[in-house]
């Protein structure tokens, strides 16, 4: 209980220093960031499918892209500027994808549906790299960012890197007390069972493959908001964003951090960004490092720093 | 779905720019301070040779100007963009806001450039592209902001029509990998092949970055046309021209492609590779005096071969440190220095080099052939060519 | 004459060449404790499986109040009313015995207030009352035996299929579990598979024999123990 | 497409399965008996091919390489098994995912440090330089029949060994069920650390094979990774027959993709598996869910 509270109470600051980010002034820092804050998002939705529901899926970073790329087609094909339009649009197109490929991955289990997820996200990576019409290899530019105005006045420009800032702050907290609640809620204890137990689960009376599905959809929606946010943030969407290393790479943010417990994902998220923007300078082979620290993590760590900061090892 | 620039934004952006070079220049002091120079470049994965040439070439035209542009000292600010789209924003974003570099150079890779140029169009960072090819990047996204000291791709393939009707080849098969580069470089082919009166059998595209070319081949042998265009590069060349030479085709359907094909990859093809004739704005072998001197230097230097990566780099600080002198290093000058790059001239190691209205490269196109595993050079493909520039605004 | 709860027809499963059930027919009525014995191998657990939907069915059919359930999944089995303990303790070990009960109550979703006194009266009637905030595997064996059934009473099951629910328990532990089960069994069928004959005779009205996947007799205890088959197949090798 | 070239898209086919078969071969084995999904098999593939160049480069003999190369990748897939694998056998999926993942990336940077970026060329043996005629258009190489030939007979080996050996015994029984294994007194953890680099080294012969063939260049393993996944997963996970089975189906479902359905021809092989996993959701050959 005390820990939690220390725990919660941690939260509460790091949350409010984020928000003090942009009185620095220094665009670049705030870019820098609200690209955590979006990497942390991103690590969270899959901590709910991997932490809690039990389901190691290499297709998260298909809804990533996804959504980031429905923001881009919204923007440019049909001209949709306020985010009152397109960012339900977008996460609702993501989710009905998450439906279609958990509907279909969730008949399988364990490596079979590591496997399954892989081939769905190499089909996308392809899709968008080669099929006309889809921007193709190079990409596509957000052509306008979402902008919210009512009777001539803007409202919420997210074209303004601050406004943006905290946009992704607000999403990022507001999807953190989401999702904290919905672990602790019925669903969530349902998903822990299930990842515990199916079989008994089924025995009990569950039809355990709709939460499974259910759990998808939900961590594919907010997988594909994250999307959604970068593509806002940057303007600009490339299929590389698709490939089965971007999904490799998050999951090794959940297990960095420590899946399981949702703040340890987004630390992971924060460690991983700073490694990657310092350990560059640092060294050339910076992709080897963070190949060690994810052996390091899985070999002595398996609490992730979630567990080392609770104490425990797991 | 992409987005073309809109020529009301083009506009904008160019008014926006000129505005700015009217506002209070900074202290002159701070002019005498070292410019900062940027490199986007790969120093990992599959074209970190590429950046280290581009880079190497750039370090070398410094010292020729003893490390000084415009009276400043250089600073360089790498920064390795692994080539990886998904990052390039956060590494644009590194140098332009973070570092806050007077110049950007880079990138190799054109998915990079794409996430660049959205970033320098807004920040009017002044940016010279040191090798992608991306046609967009002078056409329908150009900005008076950005140069190019590579090439376009249809600058590289659209003369290989030429090449292969003089040579009496009407029906060709084009094969390509599905990326951009590969369909910007296939698409220069088919309108100059098809304009000249030759027929395009079939096009080929093969995904990107599969190197399994056996089926395709097949195919080739069963269509019999008299010639074959290809575009792929690196690792992916080097297989194909085994393949294709060991397929027993060498011989029978002569091989023909942008210079891609063969750049870098003549020692691992091996004696495969004899007989192909390529297209590209430079050759290994050009015998001209601007030539040796850089490829002697270069050796001199880091102990390996220059190449036409190389000659991007190397001229970018050469037409870099002309602009600079002309506005006496004041990078805050910026419509200064941007007309001093525009009116540049060289003496490049590929030949006479000047921009064009949309800032990119006006440069003679050789055309080149292997023999005994070395590439020749055959004479010119096209004299002094220029981009057709489509849909960029500075072009009218 | 009672009316079948559930019955099987020449229930068959097969793995690979070998036939674990081999055509089982049986009546299970309503109310009654029927338990099946055996010696290992005889198929007990797989029958169980195969009632609760775990294991698919090779051949026959299986009927519960009427309707034909042979093909249906364990998650409409135990909604069906079929309830369902382990051999080895299935519990979740990492929650706690009320969380345990919760989830097993939680799966009749009818709101919570009536959820949470569901599991309570489970763990109630199991003896687990003063236990509930242990982790569940923290609990003693015996405990965690308890909390098996608690769990399945959580579903309010109308069938209950216990595998093995003495097994490697102490005399007193054994006994706490045997009172339980016959409390339970007080008013709902129960299907008990048990090696202990002590405590089958005990509480059972019906007993069946099984040997190598067959049916080898069913008839009340007394009559089991009395038949020479019986002894001869399978008695006599134990003790 | 006319008769005899659609005999030569299928020989095309089965050439590109049989290679794909080798390689997928010991990523069967491996997750079947030690039931470890290894990411770091495309890198043993990579590893294989670069000294195979390496070392040919310098003695001229791709024979030699092949001699000298294969006890390195002994000693590498031993201390790999040793220092990380042999912990993750009790462990989740994830961890193991995570683990591989995180060799595949040093692995790349490895080979970075050691070989550079530059794309190399491997030399044929000259007794094997020649091709034979196909059709009026097309030759041959009579190296790929070699590749194909051999990878014939590693495959016929592999049969063998499973089938009619002590040590292929364990596997089998390895793989139906390990805890009996142990059961049988047999030391586990030899088992499991020669399986692991059995595997090790079947990846990398089939990289120094292919080596002349695709030529050396950095992230050649994750392309040949991913297709021998899809090859493992058709096939049913752990059983070799269905490698076989499935790095078949891929490589003639791939050679005809590329000619009858070109611009989406990357998506075919997926598909196919997508399809073959939703009638069978164990693969062609699988077994029937381990408990694990």
């Amino acid at each position: 209980m005390n820990a939690s509270r220390r725990t919660r109470v941690a939260l509460l600051v790091f949350a409010v220093a984020l928000a003090l980010v942009p009185l620095s002034g220094d665009r670049f820092w705030v870019q820098f960031a609200a690209k955590m804050m979006i990497a942390a998002l991103f690590a969270m939705s899959l901590d709910l499918l991997v932490g809690y529901a039990g389901i190691v899926s290499l297709a998260h970073a298909a809804f990533f892209g996804l959504g980031a790329y429905l923001l881009a087609g919204l923007t440019n094909g049909a001209g949709l500027v306020s985010p009152l339009a397109t960012f339900p649009l977008a996460l609702a197109g993501t989710a009905v994808a998450a439906l279609v490929i958990g509907f279909l991955s969730v008949r399988t289990s364990g490596v079979y549906l590591v496997m399954i997820t892989l081939a769905f996200t190499q089909m996308l990576y392809f899709l968008f790299g080669e099929a006309p019409g889809l921007g193709g290899s190079d990409g596509l530019y957000v052509a306008q960012r979402p902008r919210l105005s009512a009777f001539g006045t803007t409202l919420l420009d997210l074209g303004n890197g601050r406004t943006a800032y905290f946009f992704i702050w607000a999403a990022l907290v507001a999807i953190y007390l989401l999702l904290a609640r919905t672990v602790r809620a019925p669903f969530g204890r349902v998903l822990a069972g299930i990842r515990i137990n199916e079989a008994r689960m089924r025995t009990l009376g569950y039809r355990t493959r709709r939460y499974k599905i259910a759990a998808f959809v939900a961590a594919g929606a907010l997988a594909g908001l994250a999307g959604v946010l970068d593509a806002t943030l940057y303007g600009f969407v490339n299929p590389a964003i698709f490939g089965w290393r971007q999904s490799g790479l998050v999951l090794v943010t959940v297990l960095l951090g420590g899946k399981g417990t949702l703040y340890g994902p987004a630390l992971g998220a924060v460690l991983l960004g700073v490694l990657e923007h310092f350990g560059e300078k640092w060294t050339a082979y910076w992709n080897a490092l963070i190949g060690a620290v994810a052996i390091a993590t899985v070999l002595a760590l398996p609490g992730g720093l979630a567990g080392l900061l609770r104490g425990s090892r797991g | 779905m992409r987005t073309p620039l809109s020529r009301r934004a083009v506009l904008a952006a160019a008014s926006a720019a000129a505005a700015s070079a009217m506002l209070p220049r900074r202290s002159f002091a701070a002019t005498k301070a070292k410019i900062k120079i940027g490199l986007l470049l790969p120093y990992s994965g599959t074209y970190a040779s590429l950046g280290n040439n581009i880079t190497d070439a750039m370090k070398l035209a410094a010292s020729e100007k003893k490390n000084r542009l415009g009276g400043r000292e250089i600073e360089w600010v790498a920064v390795d963009d692994e080539s990886d789209p998904a990052k390039a924003p956060a590494n644009v974003n590194k140098l332009v806001v973070g570092e806050k570099v007077d110049i950007l150079t880079g990138p190799v890779h054109s998915g990079v450039a794409m996430a660049m140029m959205q970033i320098v169009r807004q920040e009017k960072t002044l940016t010279i592209v040191t090798n992608a090819g991306a046609q967009p990047i002078t056409g329908s996204l150009c900005s008076p902001n950005v140069f190019r000291t590579s090439f376009s791709n249809w600058q590289t393939s659209y003369p290989c029509a030429g090449v292969m009707l003089k040579d009496g080849r009407k029906k060709a098969v084009g094969m390509f990998w599905n990326y951009s580069f590969g369909q910007e470089s296939m698409s220069a082919f088919r309108e100059g092949f098809t304009k000249g009166g030759g027929t395009i059998v079939k096009e080929i595209p093969v995904p990107f970055p599969t190197t399994e070319f056996q089926a395709n081949l097949s195919e080739i042998a069963s269509l019999k046309p008299d010639a074959v265009f290809v575009f792929f590069a690196g690792a992916g060349a080097a297989k194909f021209i085994k393949d294709y030479a060991a397929a027993g085709l060498m011989e029978k359907i002569p091989l023909y492609g942008s210079g891609f094909l063969t750049e870098g990859v003549l020692g691992a093809a091996g004696p495969a590779a004899n007989g192909i004739k390529t297209t590209l704005h430079y050759a290994d072998a050009l015998d001209t005096p601007a030539n040796k001197k850089f490829r002697e230097a270069f050796k001199k230097a880091t102990s390996r071969e220059a190449d036409v990566y190389a000659v991007a780099g190397y001229d970018t600080i050469h037409l870099l440190a002309q602009a600079l002198d002309k506005v006496k290093g004041d990078t805050s000058a910026e419509k200064d220095l941007i007309a001093a790059l525009e009116a540049a001239r060289t003496e490049s190691p590929r030949g006479p080099f000047r921009f064009g209205k949309t800032h990119n490269p006006i440069q003679n196109v050789y055309v080149r052939l292997v023999k005994g595993g070395r590439e020749e050079v055959l004479g010119l493909a096209q004299k002094e060519a220029d981009d057709p520039a489509f849909g960029c605004a500075m072009a009218t | 004459m009672v009316e079948a709860l559930l019955e099987t027809e020449a229930l068959t499963r097969r793995f690979g060449a070998l036939a674990a059930v081999a055509g089982i027919s049986l009546r299970i009525e309503a109310g009654a404790v029927h338990a099946i014995i055996g010696p290992n191998g005889a198929g007990k657990s797989t029958f169980l499986n195969l009632l609760s939907g775990e294991l698919k069915t090779t051949s026959g059919r299986v009927r519960f109040r009427g309707e034909d359930v042979t093909r249906a999944p364990p998650d409409r089995l135990s909604r069906l009313g079929i309830g369902r303990s382990y051999q080895t303790a299935n519990v979740f070990p990492e929650l706690s015995a009320r969380e345990c009960v919760w989830i097993a109550s939680h799966s009749r979703k009818d709101g919570e207030a009536r959820v949470a006194e569901r599991g309570a009266r489970a763990l109630a009637a199991c003896g687990l009352a003063a236990r509930s905030d242990v982790a569940a595997g923290q609990l003693s064996y015996g405990e965690q035996r308890q909390l098996e059934i608690a769990m399945m009473l959580a579903t309010e099951p109308i069938l209950l299929l216990v595998d093995e629910p003495l097994a490697g328990l102490g005399h007193d532990e054994a006994r706490t579990i045997v009172d339980l089960l016959r409390e339970v069994a007080r008013n709902r069928t129960l299907v008990l598979v048990e090696h202990d004959m002590d405590a089958v005779f005990s509480i059972a009205d019906t007993v069946t024999v099984l040997v190598d996947g067959r049916v080898l007799e069913t008839g009340s205890p007394q009559a089991i123990r009395e038949s020479p088959r019986v002894r001869e197949a399978y008695l006599g090798e134990e003790e | 497409m006319t008769t005899s070239l659609v005999a030569v898209q299928l020989l095309n086919g089965v050439e590109y399965g049989l290679l794909l078969f080798l390689v997928a071969s010991g990523l069967t084995i491996i997750f079947g008996v030690l039931g470890v999904l290894n990411f770091a098999h495309g890198s043993f593939y990579m590893l294989g091919a670069y000294l195979a160049y390496f070392i040919a480069e310098r003695t001229g003999s791709l024979l030699f390489a092949a001699l000298l190369g294969l006890p390195v990748m002994v000693l590498v897939g031993f201390l790999v098994e040793r220092l990380a694998i042999s912990r993750l056998y009790a462990r989740d999926h994830l961890s193991q995912v995570l683990l591989t993942y995180g060799l595949v990336l040093v692995f790349n940077d490895l080979q970075r440090a050691l070989f550079g970026n530059e794309v190399h060329g491997v030399p044929m043996p000259r007794a094997l330089t020649g091709s034979v005629a196909l059709g009026e258009m097309q030759s041959w190489p009579v190296y790929r029949i070699f590749t194909s030939v051999a990878c014939l007979c590693i495959a016929l080996l592999l049969r063998q060994v499973i089938l009619g050996t002590r040590f292929g015994m364990r596997v089998r029984a390895g793989a139906s069920n390990a805890e009996m294994v142990e059961a049988l007194g047999i030391d586990v953890r030899k088992l499991f650390s020669a399986l692991f680099t059995a595997g090790a080294v079947l990846a990398a012969l089939s990289g120094m094979l292919a080596a002349p063939l695709t030529t050396v260049y950095p992230g050649m393993g994750e392309g040949i990774l991913i297709v021998s996944f899809v090859v493992v997963v058709i096939g049913g996970i752990g059983s070799i027959k269905g490698a076989f089975a499935g790095a078949l189906l891929v490589g003639i479902a791939d050679t005809f993709g590329k000619v009858l359905l070109p611009g989406v021809s990357s998506a075919v092989v997926y598909a196919v598996m997508a399809a073959v996993l939703l009638f069978r959701p164990r693969g062609l050959l699988g077994q029937p869910a381990l408990q694990r």
